[in-house]
């Protein structure tokens, strides 16, 4: 039943349009902490205080920033073509508002619910490479070219594993209607029953905010700012916010899907209140793990995030979406779905932790010292 | 046309798909190039065709103004070629004019200098293990964690020698002053702190699977290559053969220390330099315990020095292993206050002219950290 | 095997090609804000406060390191002398900063790539000339390739004494600049 | 270095005229003529550039020798005597080192360029290149290395002068620029 039926049809206008100006507002304040939340995040990961004088502990941080970048110069690159350099941050902003008219924040909480609200989010979220193409190649910069052509390959090819374990959860569900989803999970959330699933879909996400270690289209250390390097003043920040606003929309989306979103501990009897509470907590924890991520993991080589995904990823999640068909179609009981799905996440992630436990080392540390002339050429 | 053309015979025959290689200019402002040095990168896609280094932009003209200078005014300009690590300089081109002078320098100098060219060092390959860490792209972590160390080393440094980082501790004969009463407890305390900072690093990079991932592999170089090359240090090291100055050509009194040489895995590529790096940290924390314990008594400064050097007619060819390769001075004086010539063999000038067989055939995002493991300190490349 | 001065030595003539003109300053274009063409004049000055706080409390800075002087400027940015505190962040690209640190001696070779970055930075822009070698040549005031100061390209805001400075005297310098830029909010657009 | 003349070196020169190290090359190699001198730490061997080429092939090649390493070149201006590059060859596996002195003419300051013999030579040559006008023909690309492209200047040549230093800023006369 959604919440906008029963209004006539002036009114349900009218609802929408509050309705959006509400999530919006209640984004551009998350984002404009987020980035102060990530700088105070980073430097407590690297022993040293975040801003601190600007405001309280650095709290009107973000609001300095964002004026000074209001008023930098306008600059546009002389060899960039004009129009598409120009339009290239607001293609990249709209597909992340498009997606938070469906997020469910509470039981009726959400700007629209759709009854195809996953696929709604695929379709919208798989628009932004549009933007980031157009930035990469607009810009008349060899950094920025190299930047786009970087981005376009690792998000399109991170895509199809990131749908392919949204589709594992959505055949649990039996439906891609978001706050159904998010119902079913009152006893367990799907996390449980799909732990490769989850794995999975956090690793593609890490690589669709081209963020920690897949990060190459923004290199700070090689292509110097990736396709946001021709870019200054507002539109530059419009690119930070499209990065924080998609940080913010696929979290409160994966809590949603996989952690069970405002429903989980007994969300759903419980007032709006604490299902709002659930949503943004969750959604917080999900941003801090990626921030961490961010501050120590380095960065993969663009042909072993390549090989990485065609080669572990996809494999990995269709195994996973035939073992879901296998079980669903026979009827074989919940738990299994729980087995087969742990065995998938422990191989991956056995896998990597198993290479990293071995630590080379340099074999002459225990060796006895020989004079050069005795020592083999 | 053949009826049923293989790809690679298609894309032979029809010009249809011929890419343009693209020179990227990996300009003299770029984080990666750790100062101002410029790689004009041909590249075919992502990977490198070819690869010509600019090096120049900080020529200051070491060899010129030591040319036109007294013996001991020159330290300024020698302990600011290899700016990551002050002392280890000023030894090698005290000792060439104590050479060229023939001047006697008391037993307690040559164990301090050895002391504060081992921490010198430590605080270079620290720079270099952090910043390292960062082009491979974690973000600062590495760095600092390896500047937490840095600035320890640069605080004991203040209270001995006066300045954080050129402190012209080191004199023609001796040293400026002696160690403080006290030093020692602290200077325990330092290495204590060292070594912890080593094992914070090792757990951070070394642990991490995709640090060693993306460096396993790069660019390997075999001993005998190397040796062509020129190149010297870790970067020599890391192809398995054990060489290292201080232990082939005994210089001060490293000839009376103990201290063990660590070398790569034998395949010489990017990850055994900073394993190596690594390692030898370790090392010069051990020889800075024996320098303590070893410590004589005695002068600090030879007595019987001339009011102005006056050095006729010598030559000589001073190699010391300087924190990057062999820092060797090569000294003429023929009469009078000032050297006829002092040259300085760069170390990072040497390894840095090997970059384009280091590079070429690796991806855009390998050459910057092939250029991050050679390590290498503008001040010293341009003279 | 060799006559001493059997072949006079010829006479050396230096020839330094183009460089003159690789070498002229830059003349500083004047800024001009839509606000102050927009609000009246009574509305103007809260306006420039505001902006002038938040410009001076969020100063980008290029990661650009010269020579010695760049490793102090490091060691200010990083955790015992923290230039994050007045949420001053390193930037890699001259677009997204708004300050230039030229920490370290300035070469005829390098001069016109500085050049070339001071143009490519939005405008209200500053220029911390760190340590001697970027303010006078510093050590190597007797070599000719060196540039006797970087104001003789690009002109530059506030000057921090010291061969290599110490970070404390670069966030000194920082807190001037942040100063300047209070004093001067009327004029820069 | 002694600075009497050099009489052409014949073949029967008692043997202790070799100190140390060039005992032994003049055995391994007695078709090329030099005269050895000690220096502070190590043995100087002066020739011409016309025997350079066959020295350095001769000193890397031979069993007994093998100088493998390239470490040093310094070129020095000895302003009447013409131009001296003073090479040095160590070896790894013996762990000695030699310091050969090539004299060259003071009009034609031409010299054989080792970089076949030696990958290490071509950076080092290209300096002595541009800093003391040394011509090694046969080197790949001789261009500037530390300096512009386009500028024709020697500076470690005892007649480049050195700028005097200028205490007044450019403000103040309101120069601009500057001048050479």
């Amino acid at each position: 039943m959604s919440f906008g039926d029963h209004i006539p049809w002036l009114w349900a206008w009218v609802d929408v349009v509050v309705r959006v100006v509400i999530v919006a507002l209640v984004m551009t304040l998350i984002v404009m902490y987020l980035t102060y939340g990530e700088r105070k995040f980073l430097a407590r990961l690297q022993m040293r205080l975040g801003p601190m004088r600007t405001g309280p502990w650095g709290l009107l941080q973000a609001i300095a920033d964002t004026f000074k970048l209001l008023t930098k110069e306008d600059l546009r690159p002389a060899q960039a073509d004009r129009w598409v350099f120009e339009i290239a941050p607001y293609a990249t902003f709209v597909p992340v508002l498009m997606v938070l008219v469906t997020l469910p924040f509470a039981r009726d909480w959400g700007v629209r619910n759709l009854s195809l609200g996953m696929f709604y989010v695929f379709a919208a979220l798989g628009l932004n490479i549009v933007g980031i193409l157009m930035a990469g190649l607009g810009s008349g910069n060899k950094y920025a070219l190299l930047g786009g052509l970087r981005a376009a390959a690792q998000m399109i090819s991170y895509e199809i594993p990131l749908v392919i374990s949204l589709i594992s959860v959505a055949m649990i569900a039996q439906s891609l209607d978001l706050n159904v989803i998010t119902e079913l999970q009152h006893r367990r959330p799907f996390v449980v029953l799909q732990p490769l699933g989850f794995v999975i879909f956090f690793t593609a996400m890490l690589s669709e905010l081209h963020r920690a270690p897949f990060d190459i289209p923004v290199a700070e250390s090689e292509i110097v700012g990736g396709f946001t390097v021709e870019y200054s003043g507002i539109r530059w920040s419009m690119f930070q916010l499209t990065e924080y606003a998609s940080m913010w929309a696929w979290s409160v989306f994966g809590s949603v899907v996989f952690l069970g979103g405002w429903e989980w501990p007994w969300g759903g009897d419980v007032g709006w209140g604490y299902q709002l509470f659930l949503t943004f907590l969750k959604s917080f924890l999900w941003i801090a793990s990626v921030l961490w991520i961010r501050g120590t993991v380095p960065r993969l080589r663009i042909d072993q995030l390549m090989s990485f995904c065609w080669k572990v990823l996809l494999p990995l999640s269709l195994v996973q979406l035939l073992m879901n068909g296998f079980i669903i179609v026979y009827g074989w009981p919940q738990e299994l779905l729980f087995a087969t799905s742990a065995v998938g996440a422990a191989g991956l992630i056995g896998f990597i932790v198993m290479r990293g436990l071995h630590r080379p080392k340099t074999p002459s540390l225990v060796g006895t010292y020989k004079q050069p002339q005795g020592s083999s050429a | 046309m053949t009826i049923w053309p293989t790809e690679r015979e298609y894309l032979a025959e029809t010009d249809a798909f011929d890419t343009v290689d693209m020179t990227i200019n990996v300009g003299p402002a770029h984080p990666a190039t750790h100062g101002v040095f410029r790689m004009i990168l041909t590249v075919d896609g992502e990977m490198v065709v070819d690869c010509e280094p600019v090096i120049g932009y900080l020529h200051r003209g070491l060899e010129k103004l030591t040319e036109n200078a007294d013996y001991r005014q020159a330290m300024g300009w020698w302990d600011r070629t290899d700016y990551l690590a002050g002392m280890s300089c000023e030894m090698a081109y005290c000792m060439a004019v104590e050479k060229l002078g023939g001047i006697e320098v008391p037993e307690r100098a040559e164990y301090i200098r050895v002391m504060m060219a081992e921490l010198s060092r430590i605080a270079s390959h620290l720079i270099a293990v952090g910043s390292f860490g960062q082009d491979v792209g974690s973000f600062g972590t590495s760095f600092t964690y390896a500047w937490r160390e840095r600035e320890r080393i640069y605080d004991f440094f203040e209270e001995v020698a006066g300045d954080r980082m050129f402190p012209t501790y080191l004199r023609p004969g001796g040293l400026q002053m002696d160690l403080p009463e006290n030093y020692e407890p602290r200077l325990r305390w330092l290495i204590n702190s060292i070594r912890q900072g080593i094992d914070d690093l090792d757990g951070l990079l070394t642990g991490n699977e995709i640090f060693v991932e993306r460096c396993r592999g790069l660019s390997p170089v075999t001993t005998e290559r190397a040796i062509n090359l020129g190149l010297t240090g870790p970067m020599i090291r890391a192809t398995g053969y054990r060489w290292d100055i201080r232990r082939a050509v005994p210089y001060s009194v490293y000839d009376q220390l103990d201290f063990e040489i660590p070398i790569g895995n034998g395949t010489g590529d990017v990850l055994d330099r900073y394993l190596v790096r690594m390692a030898e940290m370790y090392q010069s924390t051990l020889i800075v315990e024996q320098c303590i314990e070893k410590l004589p008594g005695g002068l600090v400064l030879n007595p019987d020095l001339p009011k102005t050097l006056r050095i006729d007619d010598a030559e000589c060819y001073i190699r010391t292993e300087g924190t990057k390769g062999e820092y060797s001075v090569y000294g003429m004086a023929r009469g009078g206050n000032k050297p006829y010539r002092m040259k300085l063999r760069s170390p990072s000038f040497c390894n840095l002219s090997a970059l384009k067989e280091l590079v070429v055939g690796h991806y855009v995002a390998d050459a910057v950290i092939i250029l991050g493991s050679l390590d290498i300190v503008l001040g010293e490349v341009d003279k | 095997m060799t006559q001493p001065n059997a072949h006079p030595v010829p006479p050396y003539k230096p020839d330094f090609g183009a460089e003159a003109d690789r070498l002229r300053p830059i003349d500083l274009p004047k800024p001009r804000a839509a606000y102050k063409m927009v609000l009246p004049g009574v509305m103007q000055v809260p306006a420039d406060t505001i902006l002038a706080i938040s410009r001076k409390s969020s100063i980008w800075p290029m990661t650009f390191g010269l020579a010695c002087c760049a490793i102090e400027m490091m060691g200010a940015f990083m955790s015992n002398h923290d230039l994050d505190r007045f949420g001053i962040v390193p930037f890699a690209s001259p677009r997204q900063s708004d300050c230039l640190i030229i920490s370290g001696t300035v070469t005829k070779k390098m001069a016109p790539a500085i050049k070339l970055i001071y143009e490519q930075m939005p405008n209200p822009k500053y220029v911390i000339s760190m340590g001697a070698c970027a303010t006078n040549g510093g050590p190597y005031t007797e070599y000719d390739r060196v540039l006797q100061g970087v104001d003789k390209i690009i002109p530059v805001d506030v000057y921090v004494p010291g061969c290599p400075p110490r970070p404390e005297s670069l966030i000194d310098g920082f807190i001037r600049l942040q100063e300047k830029i209070m004093e001067e909010k009327r004029m820069v657009g | 270095m002694s600075q009497e003349s050099q009489t052409p070196v014949t073949e029967e020169r008692p043997a202790e005229q070799y100190p140390g190290i060039a005992a032994l090359i003049h055995k391994k190699l007695p078709a090329i003529a030099f005269t050895a001198t000690e220096t502070k730490d190590n043995v100087d061997l002066r020739i011409g550039p016309e025997s350079l080429l066959e020295l350095a092939r001769g000193l890397k090649d031979t069993p007994g020798l093998d100088f493998d390493y390239f470490n040093n070149l310094t070129a020095v201006d000895m302003v009447d005597e013409g131009l001296h590059a003073k090479y040095f060859f160590a070896s790894y596996r013996q762990n000695h080192s030699v310091q050969v002195t090539v004299v060259t003419v003071p009009g034609q300051p031409n010299l054989p360029s080792l970089t076949g013999l030696y990958a290490a030579a071509n950076w080092h040559e290209r300096e002595a290149y541009e800093m003391v006008g040394l011509v090694f023909d046969g080197h790949p690309d001789l261009k500037n290395l530390l300096l512009d492209e386009d500028l024709h200047i020697h500076p470690l040549l005892k007649a480049h002068p050195l700028v005097k230093a200028e205490i007044l800023q450019g403000i103040e006369d309101a120069t601009p620029g500057f001048k050479f």
